[in-house]
């Protein structure tokens, strides 16, 4: 534990001030902060052997090659997947997500099939199969919330049914900061023979997640989430599936053999992986993976628990906050929304502003979850394990301060 | 550690403006409208507007959610628009972003604007200064057509 | 001038051995090196403002925001595009040329229409159109090399047609180093009513591209070949041209509202611009078009002339060796490909490799210009900016060693 | 700045493999064949082969064109497969492919491979490992169908 006290030195920004205040970094959700350590093995590789990767039989290109794969390498044990060549790299969660539904998605999906997605995805785990439906006329059936914040799995049982070919699900919800209970919907999706797509952006980094454990089908994640760069995100998928999974993007390094009339393409997953990868960023990506090893991801994960624990009573102990999402901070993740009666969420977040305290007021790219809700915008802070409980008390402090100036007008 | 710089921005009648905002709803058979919506926060507004032969604005309306900026910015927009010509309210709309792009402008010109001078100093939160524009665009993108799409970008 | 004679030291790589031997780097069409100034940039980036970009009203988002949308207008300027919104945010060449084909060639593109693409393009620029004309059982024509390796313009007027939709050539050629005449092949494009596009990859950064001049429709090209990041690339596209584009990937950011049922989008570029885009990476190619522009593109263009004035002769007087391509130093952009009479070009690359000359061996993503040619791989030299007549003296004298000591053999 | 260390790797005999490789062509009715593509260099061979009943490998060809480590290897391999029992075969195949990567090996082993033991020293450079493995990997594709994939990756 003493690593992670001693850890914000890895984070310079977070020394820095926000309109004369301390910067309290409560943001996580939408990116988070990448090491020095991180930073300096993508300046070392860039000064030492930058050069594309595969298809080379020289020197630089071959060490950048070994780095390119090792990255691939720890992926697959940070997520515990069977093998590397299940690990496609991608531009983000986003467009992993995207690869899945444009490709095997578009293959599989007819007419009458249903996709069940929940209620509260992000838009990157809705339109790709929203689209993909409306093209194909399939129907779209999201899984519902109970009243405690929580899916409703009972729910999920009813509206995953034998026409359901694909089911997409957040391991953790970058709004309510709930985890879902993944493994029992891919149990329940496997019962239909439907694949299970998991949607791992806010769970990766945070809590340990084993692909097999959950048999999630495809896990997708982004890079610039877990202490690493921006650019770069993952694909796992299991090999029986990539095997039947079309190219997503054509172009260099994915094919076999070209012809002026057609084209065969090259292994798992370099098929998947058109056109000059961002090698720099997959390597970069690597020494992120080797940061949280060596914090350790329970450390993390109890270093999460901790702040919650004691932040969140807190915030529901303050009149006028309405808190989203599970009550108890044992449910929850780093992610925290909350809205404050009769101030409207981008006031408040002005208001923190003010006063360093760097959270994100909007839809969350969770509109149907806004509508749901019957609000259009929360302000949401989110924690990482980086963070301190004098940030919790700027939080606290920020709330109460904005409450008291505007309803001094009132 | 206190918000007394925001007072720059939240001055009373703002927040009075955004609590009790004027000319909400729908105009009927409105002969111009609008929708227009902020990347930047996802706020969304509708505008309805009349104009009669010598293309004078005699109704204006606008509904819709968003932060308390956006709110008062419309309401005053439509309050100070109200009974102006198509052109004097596209000069006014030009007054008014120069205005909130901390360009210079004289004193008469910012008199023009009544109450929605007092945005004046969104010029110092940046993060808020399409809060404050969105309205004043719906007006030139309502008056004169899509074409004017770039502005608020 | 000058400033390009002390500019090596901006590149530390330049200065590492291997296999003893001082590194002659001389693969820049594959990758080129990325100057330290523009690591700095993007390393004072992530030290200081670090966040996520767009929907967010705190001042950490409010200056990565603008610094993002800084570089859109530095590439804007970069290629004299008319407006910023005309630039669109890809991870590279190869997304930027799948999205036309994806997007808007998915939609024009029926049944016994023709694409128009040369022998000579990289497969990013093939597989596209080629599995697009596949798809829709529309042709794919070929404009063919005339004799002295430049693109036979007389083969351009017979093969467009008013039944040809697209035209897609690239700029300059990644194998042959010619400049192919895209202002004329856009001219007769536009008489028949087809869309331009432009493969710029070999040619931004080598010397001054103005698609408006072109009269190019889009214009496509990577970052981590003009100095800057991996996984950032350009997609330009005519204003009238990206309002029929669909968009090519779904989710965050790209949207205007979304509800359970569907979802509109938002303005062009964002609706192009799925997911947490590469903002660091973004901003440093932001720092690395700063760079060119401060040595210069036109000092650029000199230099690379300068060398290939220098060593193209050199090397046709070798011989044993064949120069694919125009055999004129003046028609030459900086790749120069060649074989060595009766040696695989992969154990070329390799003794060239033992003498510290990085080169690449291979089809270069381009199979059926090889299979044009009547060969299977070529040894490609690229020279940039930054290399010096040293380095072409290296390059000459490692071919020469290599032929002895293969021929000594025979 | 010389080629010295280059004769490490290419001994003369991998050189005349290389300018004359054996066992080209393709069998007429294999029983068991494979096209194998090597990614880092685009190096396409195909390859043939006749087993008996006993599973021995009574012939076997190659086509395909290569640099000269990877046609050396080809030829080599075919040479010393060619007569031995599957079961065999794939025990060379492994052998061969632990020297490539450097993994200790009795010499009773090595000595196992012929001629293409002087391809030991391919570990040294690590860009041409796959140049030589290919064949080896074909082999085993050849012997025990694809789900050896993974292998050359
Ligand atoms: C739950 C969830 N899914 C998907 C995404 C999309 O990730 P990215 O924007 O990095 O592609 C995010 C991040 O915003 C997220 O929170
Ligand atoms: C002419 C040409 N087009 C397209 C590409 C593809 O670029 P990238 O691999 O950066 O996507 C390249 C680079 O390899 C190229 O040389």
């Amino acid at each position: 534990m003493n690593k992670i006290n001693n850890i914000r030195d890895e984070f310079p920004i977070l020394n820095r001030k926000i309109n004369n205040e301390p910067l309290v970094y409560l943001d996580n959700a939408a990116t988070s902060q990448i090491p020095i350590s991180v930073q300096n093995v993508m300046r070392e590789f860039e000064q030492t052997a930058r050069s594309n990767v595969h298809r080379s039989v020289d020197t630089l290109g071959n060490i950048a090659t070994a780095k390119y794969e090792e990255s691939r390498n720890l992926v697959k044990e940070l997520i515990n997947a069977p093998s590397q060549n299940d690990i496609i790299f991608t531009s983000g969660a986003t467009e992993s997500l995207n690869m899945i539904a444009f490709t095997l998605g578009n293959k599989i999906i007819e007419k009458g099939d249903e996709i069940v997605i929940t209620i509260m995805e992000h838009h990157s785990n809705i339109i790709p199969w929203q689209q993909l439906a409306r093209k194909k006329q399939a129907s779209l059936k999201y899984i519902e919330l109970c009243d405690n914040g929580e899916l409703d799995l009972a729910d999920a049982r009813t509206k995953i049914t034998d026409k359901t070919k694909i089911v997409a699900v957040t391991h953790a919800s970058n709004v309510l900061g709930v985890i879902n209970p993944v493994g029992e919907i891919s149990q329940i999706a496997h019962q239909h023979d439907a694949i299970m797509v998991v949607d791992g952006a806010q769970a990766v980094g945070h809590f340990p997640v084993d692909v097999q454990k959950l048999d999630a089908d495809f896990y997708a994640f982004s890079g610039h989430k877990i202490f690493g760069p921006t650019g770069t995100g993952i694909l796992y998928g299991k090999q029986k599936l990539l095997k039947k999974m079309p190219p997503y993007r054509f172009g260099g390094e994915m094919i076999a053999h070209v012809t002026r009339a057609n084209a065969t393409w090259a292994q798992i997953p370099q098929k998947f992986e058109a056109g000059t990868p961002n090698y720099t960023g997959v390597i970069g990506l690597g020494a992120a993976i080797e940061f949280l090893n060596q914090i350790g991801i329970k450390n993390i994960q109890v270093k999460e628990k901790e702040l919650v624990k004691y932040v969140l009573p807190k915030i529901e102990n303050i009149p006028g906050i309405t808190v989203y999402g599970p009550k108890e901070w044992a449910k929850h993740t780093g992610v925290i929304s909350i809205n404050l009666a009769g101030i409207h969420p981008h006031d408040v977040a002005t208001a923190f502003d003010e006063l360093g305290v760097e959270v994100r007021a909007g839809h969350h790219c969770a509109e149907p979850l806004m509508t749901d809700l019957g609000i259009t915008a929360t302000v949401r802070a989110s924690f990482d394990f980086y963070n301190t409980k004098a940030d919790a008390d700027a939080l606290i402090n920020a709330i109460k301060q904005t409450e008291d100036f505007f309803n001094e007008f009132r | 550690m206190n918000l007394d710089r925001l007072k720059l921005l939240y001055k009373d009648i703002i927040l009075e403006q955004a609590n009790n905002p004027q000319n909400t709803g729908r105009i009927r058979n409105p002969t111009n409208e609008t929708n227009v919506y902020n990347p930047s926060c996802g706020d969304k507004l509708h505008f309805t507007c009349t104009l009669d032969k010598n293309k004078k604005i005699t109704a204006i309306a606008f509904e819709g959610e968003g932060c308390s900026i956006s709110q008062a910015s419309a309401s005053m927009m439509t309050q100070v628009v109200k009974g102006k010509s198509t052109k004097q309210a596209i000069e006014l709309s030009k007054i008014f972003s120069d205005m909130a792009m901390g360009k210079k402008h004289s004193q008469e010109d910012l008199e023009k604007l009544g109450d929605a001078q007092v945005l004046i100093n969104i010029m110092q939160f940046p993060a808020r200064i399409k809060c404050a524009t969105l309205s004043w665009w719906a007006l030139d993108r309502m008056l004169l057509g899509e074409k004017r799409d770039k502005k608020n970008d």
